[in-house]
C-alpha cells in the first residue's frame, strides 16, 4: 500500500508496441519496488483525453510520471501544475518543448526510418517506384518516420520515386486494403515501407493477397512481422527498444523522486533486423511478441 | 413468391407493392464504376475488382448485421467491438485450447449469437434504448476481447486451415481465372441467407413489423420482446461470422480492432436505403452501401489522390450518391 | 352571390389507383355543404387538394371566383382555408396550445420570445368557446384519440378561415360533443362561413348539412338539397344498390354457456370494481361517455395494461393474463379504437397487416411462410368487407381512412377467436360497409363466439347488442335488455359516483 | 399513442411543455459521485472536481449541439471534426493571418455556423437523411482540416490570450480557493442560453415541433425547410464554441482530432433522456449525461483500474445507469 507509485500516460496501450513498453515498465516496478500504472488513449489523435488522463494521474499524487506526449504543447500547463505539486516528470517515446522533464527515453525516429530508406534503396538497386504505407499523418512518430525515411530518398537517392503515401491508422485491415489498391495502381512497385507494427503486417497481407513480388521493410515488431521476415516474405524491419524505453522511464522516474540525478536523454537505440540476425540474442532482446 | 423474394432483395421490400423496385445508391455505384474505370487504366482488372470485393466481405457482413437491427427500428454499435470479440473466442478455442477448426467456428458464431441475446434482453425487457444498450455493450465487448486475449494478437499458426476461410479460393480450383476469394463467397452466402430470413419467414416478417409500429404488433398478441431477442441474437450471430472473415484474412484475433467499424457498416445500411426510422429496408441495397464505400476507397487510392483529399471527396460523393439516386427515383415514380 | 369554392374536373392519379375523376365540388358562404361517398371514393384527397396538401394533375379550382394555385398548406392557409384532418395530424409531445398556435405563437420581448401566458390564455379562450373542459398546458400525446380529435378541432377553427373543411371530425366523438359541434358549425354558418362536411353518419348529414355532394369511385355523381332528400335516397347514389339495415332478432341464450367472465377488475381511478359474463353467442354492447372506461377495461382483459386486482374466467377457467399474446392464445381479440396509433402497421402491406395476428398458423418449417395462404386469406377479407386497394400488396397507410380500419377489423377476424372485444369498430366506416360488418358480427355470435362492443354511437350499440353494460367514471352501472330506450342508457351513463 | 407510451418509459422529459421533469441518469450521477468518494480520497478533492468539469467542457458543448439536432429528430455525426474544423479556422485567423483574438473567436464560430447552414440545406433542402449528410459532412470537415492546416498542429503562441477562452479562470481571481477554469463557465453558459432558446423562443419550439411530427408543422403552414436550416446553423455555431475551447485547452488546433467525439457527444444526450427518434430533451439531462461521462472516466482513472477494465466498467455502468434512473422515474410515476 505504502509502494510509492509511478504513472506512466502513454500515446497508447493497445498495441503491441505499447505493450512492450508497458512490459519493460512493469519489469523495472518490480526490481526498484515501485508499483506502476499505464495508460494511453485509443488513438494517437486523442491529445485532449491524453491530457485528462494526464490531469487524473496528477489528482493522484503519484511520485512521480512518465510522459509519452501526443503534442509537444499541449500538455505544458499540466506539466506546469505537476511541478509546483512536487512530481518529477520523465518524457518517454517522445518529448515536449519544455525543460520540466528531468529526463526523456525516446528513439530517435527520424534516424531510424533514414536507416529504413538505406536498407530499402540497398534491396531494390536504388532505383524503381516505392511507396509508404504510414500509420498516422499527425502524430509525431507518425510524420518523423514519414519524413525521416521520404527526406532520406529523396537526398540520397534520385532515381527513386515515391508514388504513394497512405496511411492506414495502424489497422491492419485497412492498411492490408490500401496496400492492394497502392500495388493495383502501380503494378511496377518495387517497395513498400509500413511504418508500424499494423502497417507493416497490413503490407505483408496485402502483397501475399495479390501474389506481387516486392520488397517490404517494417518497422517494428511483433509475432507476424518476425514470421514474415523468417518466411523472407518482409525484407527486414526496424525495431526499437520498447520494453528498454518502458524499463528506463520508470527507473528515470524512481531516481527524480528520490531527488537523484538522472542523464538529461536517455537515448533507447534502434536496430535493423532480418532474416540474417533475428536469432541473434542482441537482437532477441529488444524484439516482442 | 419468388418475386416476394426478389422484392425483398431488391425492392424497399415490405409493402413496395412488388411494382417499383426503388433501389437508392445503386445507379450511383454504376456512375462510380465507370469514372474510376476511365480515370485509371488499373480499376477494371479482375484481380482489383476480386480485391474490392475481398475489401467489401468484413464491412459487408458487419453490416447486414447492422440492417437486421436498423429495421426493427432499433441501432447496433456493437457491430465492431463484437466481431473482434468473436474472432478472439475463435482464438482461444483454436489457439488456446487447441481444438479442431470446426469448433472454433462453432465458438465464434455462438460467441456473437450470444452477445447478441444478451444485448437483445437488455434492449427487450429492460427497456434501455438501443443506442445505449449497444454502446455499452460496444465497450464491454472491446474491454473483454483486451482481457481475454491478454491485449495481444492471438496466432491462428496451429490451425492450418482457418486462413482458407476467408482467403482461399474454392472458386479458384475451378476456375483458375476468376479466383474469387472464399470471404466473398461467405458474404454472398449470408447475403443471401438473410435476405431469404428476412423476405420469407416469421422472424423476418416481425422483423419489419417491429420497425413499423412495435405497438401494433404487441396489441396483435405478439410477443414482441421474444422476437425483438431473437432479432439482436441472429445479428451477433452475424458479427460471429464477420469475427471469423477478419481473423482468417489476418490469421489472427487483433483485440484493439473492431471500434470505428460499426460507422462503416451503419453508413452502408443508410446508404443502401434503409431508414433508421425503421420497418423498411433490403440486404441488396446494404450489399451496394457496403460496395459503394470500398469502391469509393480503393479508386481514389489507385488514382494516389492524397488523403486528406480522398476523406473530403469521399464525405462529398457520399452525399451525392444518395441524391442523384433520390433523384431518379423521384422522377421514375 | 359568387362561391367560395368552385373545384372543376378535377383528376388524380397516386401509383396504381386513379382516386380522382373528373371531381366536381363548389361551396357557397354561411352553408354546410356535405361530401358523402364510400370509403375511397376520393373524399379526403378531393379536400387535400383544396388544402395544398396534394395537387391536382387535371382541372381547375377557384377560390372567390378566382383561379388559384393552391401549392402549399401555406398558400391554402392565406387562402383562407382552414382544415380538420381525418388522421389526426399533431405532435404529441407539444401541449395542446402549442399544438394549436404552431407557426403563430404570440410573442414577447420584441419579438424574440414566446410569450406562454398569452398562448395558453388563447388557447383556453378556444376550448371555453367550444365548451371544452382541457387544460392548455396538457400534452397531446396524452390525451385520448377523442380528445386528441377536440385539439385538432380547436386548431382548425383557431385559423378563422373563411373555408373550413372537417374530413370526419366526429368519428372518435360521442353525442355530447357532437352537439356541441355542431352549436359551433351554426355560429360559424352565422358569420358567412362555408363549410365542407364529411361524414359516414347520415343522422349528422340531416341535422347540419344544407347541400350533399356525392361522389362514388373518385367521380362526381350529383348534388341534392340535404333537407328535401331522404337517406335511402343518398345512400344509393353513393352505392348504387340499397341498403338492408334490418337488426336480427336477439337470440336465446338461456341455456348458453359463459364464454368470459370478468370479477371485480380494478385499475386505480380508471376502472373501479368491474363484473360481468357473456356469454357465448352474446353481443354485449358497452355504452358510456367519453373516458368513462370502457377502453380500459379492454385493455386489462386483454392484458395491455396490468390491472390492481381483479380475475378473468375464460370458459370457467381462471386465466393469467399478464400480456397480449397470452389473451391472443387464450382466444381473446382485441381490436383497438385508435387504429393509427396502436391497429395499424402502416409500413407493412395490407396482407401482412391482415396476417398480423395469425402468423404462427402461416408458418411452416423453419417458420417460413405461406404466402400462397396469407395472400389467399387477405383477399378473402378484401373482397367479404369489400376493402378498397389495388391489390393486397398495397402498403397499409396508402389506403383511405376507412378502408385502413376495415383492415385491422379483418385482422381479427382472420384470427379466429373465442372471445372478441371490438373497441369502436366502425370508427370511419361506410355505411354500406357497416352494416356488412354488424352482419358479419351478427354471424360469428350464431357462430357461438362471446363478442364485446364498445361504441360511442348509440345507434351501434342499440342495433348491434343483446344486452347492453353502461359505465359510468370507470364502474359498471348497470345493464339493459336490447332494445332499451336511449334515455334509460343516458340516465345509466350518468349515475356518478353510485354502484351498480 | 406507442410514441407516448415509449416516452413514459424513459422518462422523456418535455423541454417545450416544461411541465414534468423527469431527468434520467441524475440519480446515477450522484451515486457514482459517492461509490468513487468512498473508494478513493482522491476524488473528491476540489482540484480533481475541476478537472472534472474542465474535461466536461468540450464535451459537454458539443453535446449541447447534438441534442438541438437530435430533438429534431435528426442526428449529428459531423460535431467532432467540426470542431476540429473550427479550432483549425481560429488558428488560420490569428496564427496564419495574425488577427486579433476577437476576430479568431468570430472566425471560429462563423465557420461552424457556416458549416452547420450547408448540413441543414443538405438535409432539409436536398432531403438527403440526417445521417448521411452528416456522414458526408464529417468526412469533408476531417479532410478540409487537414488540408487547411497542412495537417500540422497550429499553435496559437502569437495570441496570448487565447489560452485563457479555456483555461483561465476569471473566477479564480476572485475566489482563489475555487479556481473554475474558464471553459467550465463557457460551457455552462452555453447550456443556459441553449436551453433558454429551446423553452422559450419561436426556434425552440420549432426545433421540439418538427422532431414531434414534421408533417403536423409542414401542414401548419410552417416553413419547416428554413427553420431546420436555423436549428443545424445553430449547432455548428455551438460546436465552433467547443472549436475554441479545445484550441484553448490544448494552445494548438490538432487537426487530426475529432473522429468518435460524436459518439461520446451524442451518448452524452442519450444518457440524459433525450431520445434519438426526437420531439423531447433537454439540455440539462445532457449535461448529466455528459457529467455521467467524464465522472467515470476520471474516477476509473483515479481508482488505477487497469485499462482494459475500465472500458468493461464503463460500458456496464452507462446501461446501469440508464436502467436506474429509469427504475426510479418508473416507481416515481
Ligand atoms: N398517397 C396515396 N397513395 C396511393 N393511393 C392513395 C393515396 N391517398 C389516397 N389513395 C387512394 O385514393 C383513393 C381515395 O382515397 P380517399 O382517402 O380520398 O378516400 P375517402 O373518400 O376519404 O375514403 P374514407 O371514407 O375511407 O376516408 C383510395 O383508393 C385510396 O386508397
Ligand atoms: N393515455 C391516457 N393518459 C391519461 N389518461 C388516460 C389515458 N387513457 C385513458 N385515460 C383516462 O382513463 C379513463 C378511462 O378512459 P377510457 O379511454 O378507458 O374511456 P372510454 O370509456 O373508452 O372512453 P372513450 O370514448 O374516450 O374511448 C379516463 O379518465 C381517461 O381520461
Ligand atoms: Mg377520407
Ligand atoms: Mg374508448
Amino acid at each position: 500500500q505504502d509502494k510509492p507509485y509511478v504513472a506512466l500516460i502513454s500515446k497508447g496501450f493497445q498495441h503491441q508496441f505499447w505493450q512492450a513498453v508497458k512490459a519493460g515498465a512493469d519489469k523495472a516496478g518490480a526490481d526498484l519496488g515501485v508499483n506502476v500504472t499505464f495508460e494511453g488513449p485509443d488513438t494517437e489523435a486523442q491529445v485532449d483525453r491524453q491530457i485528462d488522463m494526464l490531469s487524473a494521474a496528477i489528482a493522484k499524487k503519484p511520485a512521480a510520471i512518465g510522459f509519452a506526449a501526443l503534442d509537444s504543447q499541449a500538455a505544458i500547463p499540466l506539466l506546469e501544475q505537476a511541478k509546483t505539486a512536487g512530481i518529477p516528470i520523465v518524457a518517454f517515446d517522445s518529448g515536449v518543448d519544455s525543460d520540466i522533464p528531468v529526463a526523456t527515453a525516446a528513439t530517435d525516429s527520424v534516424a531510424a526510418a533514414a536507416l529504413a530508406a538505406d536498407k530499402m534503396a540497398e534491396l531494390i538497386g536504388s532505383e524503381g517506384k516505392i511507396a509508404v504505407v504510414a500509420h498516422d499523418q499527425t502524430s509525431r512518430t507518425g510524420i518523423d518516420r514519414r519524413d525521416g525515411f521520404v527526406n532520406r530518398i529523396k537526398e540520397a537517392y534520385p532515381k527513386i520515386e515515391i508514388v504513394s503515401v497512405q496511411y492506414g491508422g495502424g489497422d491492419q485491415l485497412q492498411s492490408t486494403e490500401i496496400t492492394k489498391s497502392i500495388l493495383q495502381g502501380n503494378p511496377d512497385l518495387k517497395g513498400v515501407f509500413g511504418t508500424n507494427e499494423g502497417s507493416a503486417i497490413g503490407v505483408v497481407n496485402g502483397v501475399k493477397e495479390l501474389g506481387s513480388k516486392v520488397t517490404i521493410i517494417g518497422f517494428d515488431s511483433g509475432a507476424l512481422q518476425k514470421q514474415a521476415i523468417k518466411d523472407g516474405l518482409m525484407a527486414g524491419a526496424i525495431t526499437q527498444n520498447p520494453v528498454g524505453i518502458g524499463y528506463k522511464t520508470v527507473e528515470a522516474a524512481v531516481k527524480a523522486s528520490k531527488g537523484e540525478t538522472v542523464d538529461k536523454k536517455i537515448d533507447t537505440g534502434f536496430y535493423w533486423y532480418d532474416k540474417t540476425n533475428i536469432d541473434k540474442p542482441e537482437i532477441a532482446a529488444v524484439l516482442y511478441d | 413468391m419468388s418475386d416476394n423474394f426478389l422484392a425483398g432483395l431488391i425492392g424497399k421490400s415490405q409493402g413496395a407493392g412488388g411494382a417499383r423496385y426503388k433501389l437508392l445508391a445503386f445507379g450511383s455505384l454504376i456512375l462510380l464504376f465507370v469514372v474510376f474505370s476511365l480515370a485509371s487504366p488499373n480499376f477494371l482488372q479482375t484481380s482489383n475488382i476480386l480485391a474490392i470485393l475481398q475489401a467489401t466481405s468484413v464491412n459487408g457482413v458487419l453490416a447486414i448485421a447492422a440492417t437486421v437491427v436498423i429495421i426493427t427500428g432499433g441501432i447496433d454499435l456493437s457491430v465492431g467491438t463484437l466481431m473482434t470479440f468473436c474472432a478472439v473466442i475463435a482464438g482461444v478455442v483454436l489457439t488456446f485450447l487447441g481444438l479442431p477448426l470446426p469448433l472454433g467456428i462453432a465458438g465464434a458464431i455462438l460467441a456473437g449469437a450470444g452477445a447478441g441475446f444478451v444485448t437483445g434482453n437488455i434492449v427487450a425487457r429492460l427497456r434501455i434504448p438501443p443506442f445505449i444498450a449497444t454502446l455499452g455493450m460496444m465497450l464491454i465487448l472491446k474491454g473483454l476481447s483486451l482481457v481475454i486475449s491478454g491485449t495481444r494478437p492471438i496466432y491462428f499458426n496451429g490451425t492450418p486451415g482457418f486462413t482458407s476461410i476467408s482467403q482461399g479460393s474454392i472458386v479458384g480450383t475451378v476456375i483458375p481465372a476468376v479466383p474469387v476469394p472464399n470471404g466473398v463467397l461467405v458474404l454472398f452466402a449470408v447475403a443471401i441467407v438473410i435476405s431469404l430470413v428476412l423476405t420469407r419467414t416469421a422472424l423476418g416478417r416481425y422483423t419489419f413489423a417491429l420497425g413499423s409500429n412495435e405497438e401494433a404488433v404487441r396489441l396483435s398478441g405478439v410477443n414482441t420482446r421474444g422476437w425483438k431477442v431473437a432479432v439482436y441474437t441472429l445479428a451477433g450471430a452475424i458479427c460471429g461470422i464477420a469475427g471469423l472473415l477478419i481473423a482468417s484474412r489476418l490469421n489472427s484475433a487483433q483485440p484493439a480492432l473492431g471500434q470505428g467499424y460499426e460507422l462503416d457498416a451503419i453508413a452502408a445500411v443508410v446508404i443502401g436505403g434503409t431508414s433508421l426510422a425503421g420497418g423498411s429496408g433490403t440486404i441488396l441495397g446494404t450489399l451496394i452501401g457496403a460496395l459503394i464505400i470500398s469502391v469509393l476507397a480503393n479508386g481514389l487510392r489507385i488514382m494516389s489522390v492524397p488523403q486528406e483529399w480522398q476523406t473530403v471527396i469521399t464525405g462529398t460523393i457520399i452525399i451525392l450518391a444518395v441524391y442523384i439516386d433520390m433523384l431518379r427515383n423521384r422522377n421514375a415514380s | 352571390m359568387t362561391d367560395l369554392v368552385t373545384m372543376r374536373g378535377i383528376d388524380k392519379a397516386f401509383p396504381g389507383v386513379r382516386a380522382l375523376k373528373g371531381a366536381e365540388f363548389d361551396l357557397r358562404p354561411g352553408e354546410v355543404h356535405a361530401l358523402m361517398g364510400e370509403n375511397g371514393a376520393g373524399k379526403s384527397t378531393l379536400m387535400k387538394i383544396l388544402a395544398g396538401i396534394y395537387r391536382q394533375d387535371a382541372g381547375e379550382v377557384l377560390v372567390g371566383g378566382q383561379p388559384v394555385d393552391l401549392g402549399s398548406p401555406r398558400a391554402a392557409i392565406a387562402a383562407g382555408i382552414g382544415i380538420i384532418h381525418q388522421e389526426l395530424i399533431l405532435m404529441p409531445h407539444l401541449t395542446a396550445a402549442q399544438n394549436i398556435l404552431i407557426g403563430r405563437e404570440p410573442r414577447k420581448a420584441g419579438g424574440l420570445l414566446l410569450d406562454e401566458v398569452a398562448l395558453n390564455a388563447y388557447a383556453a379562450d378556444v376550448f371555453k368557446s367550444m365548451q371544452l373542459s382541457l387544460d392548455p398546458r396538457t400534452l397531446v400525446g396524452s390525451l385520448t384519440i377523442a380528445r386528441q380529435q377536440m385539439v385538432e378541432i380547436a386548431k382548425a377553427l383557431s385559423f378563422r378561415s373563411r373555408i373550413l373543411i372537417m374530413d370526419e371530425p366526429t368519428a372518435a366523438l360521442n353525442d355530447k360533443e357532437v352537439n356541441e359541434l355542431f352549436a359551433i358549425i351554426n355560429r360559424l354558418k352565422a358569420d358567412g362561413v362555408g363549410i365542407v362536411y364529411i361524414s359516414h353518419k347520415m343522422d349528422e348529414i340531416k341535422r347540419i348539412a344544407d347541400r350533399v355532394t356525392v361522389m362514388r369511385d373518385g367521380a362526381y355523381v350529383g348534388t341534392v338539397d340535404a333537407r328535401e332528400t331522404p337517406i335511402s335516397k343518398i345512400i344509393s347514389m353513393m352505392v348504387g344498390r340499397e341498403i338492408d339495415n334490418e337488426a336480427p332478432a336477439a337470440p336465446d341464450l338461456s341455456a348458453a354457456p359463459v364464454a368470459l367472465e370478468v370479477r371485480g377488475l380494478t385499475r386505480a381511478t380508471q376502472v373501479r370494481d368491474v363484473s360481468f359474463a357473456v356469454k357465448a353467442g352474446e353481443i354485449l354492447g358497452f355504452a358510456g361517455l367519453m373516458g368513462a372506461g370502457r377502453t380500459e377495461v379492454a385493455r386489462l382483459i386483454f392484458g395491455a395494461d396490468k390491472a390492481d386486482s381483479g380475475e378473468i374466467l375464460l370458459g370457467g377457467k381462471r386465466i393469467d393474463v399478464v400480456a397480449p399474446q397470452d389473451a391472443v392464445r387464450c382466444g381473446i381479440g382485441y381490436l383497438s379504437e385508435d387504429r393509427k396509433a396502436l391497429g395499424l402497421a402502416t409500413g407493412l402491406d395490407v396482407r401482412n397487416n391482415i396476417a398480423l395476428a395469425s402468423i404462427p398458423r402461416f408458418s411452416k418449417l423453419f417458420g417460413i411462410l405461406d404466402e400462397q395462404a396469407m395472400h389467399a386469406a387477405a383477399n378473402e377479407y378484401i373482397e367479404k368487407l369489400a376493402i378498397k386497394t389495388p391489390s393486397d400488396r398495397q402498403p397499409a397507410r396508402l389506403l383511405s381512412g376507412g378502408n385502413q380500419q376495415k383492415i385491422v377489423i379483418a385482422k381479427w377476424l382472420l384470427r379466429d377467436c373465442k372471445v372478441l372485444i371490438f373497441d369502436e369498430p366502425t370508427r370511419g366506416i361506410d355505411i354500406g360497409a357497416k352494416s356488412e360488418i354488424y352482419k358479419l358480427l351478427n354471424a360469428l355470435a350464431a357462430e357461438g363466439k362471446a363478442i364485446i362492443v364498445i361504441s360511442s354511437e348509440l345507434p351501434e350499440v342499440l342495433r348491434l347488442s343483446h344486452r347492453i353494460a353502461v359505465m359510468c367514471e370507470g364502474r359498471l352501472t348497470g345493464f339493459l335488455p336490447a332494445g332499451a330506450p336511449q334515455e334509460d342508457i343516458m340516465r345509466l351513463a350518468t349515475m356518478r359516483g353510485a354502484a351498480a
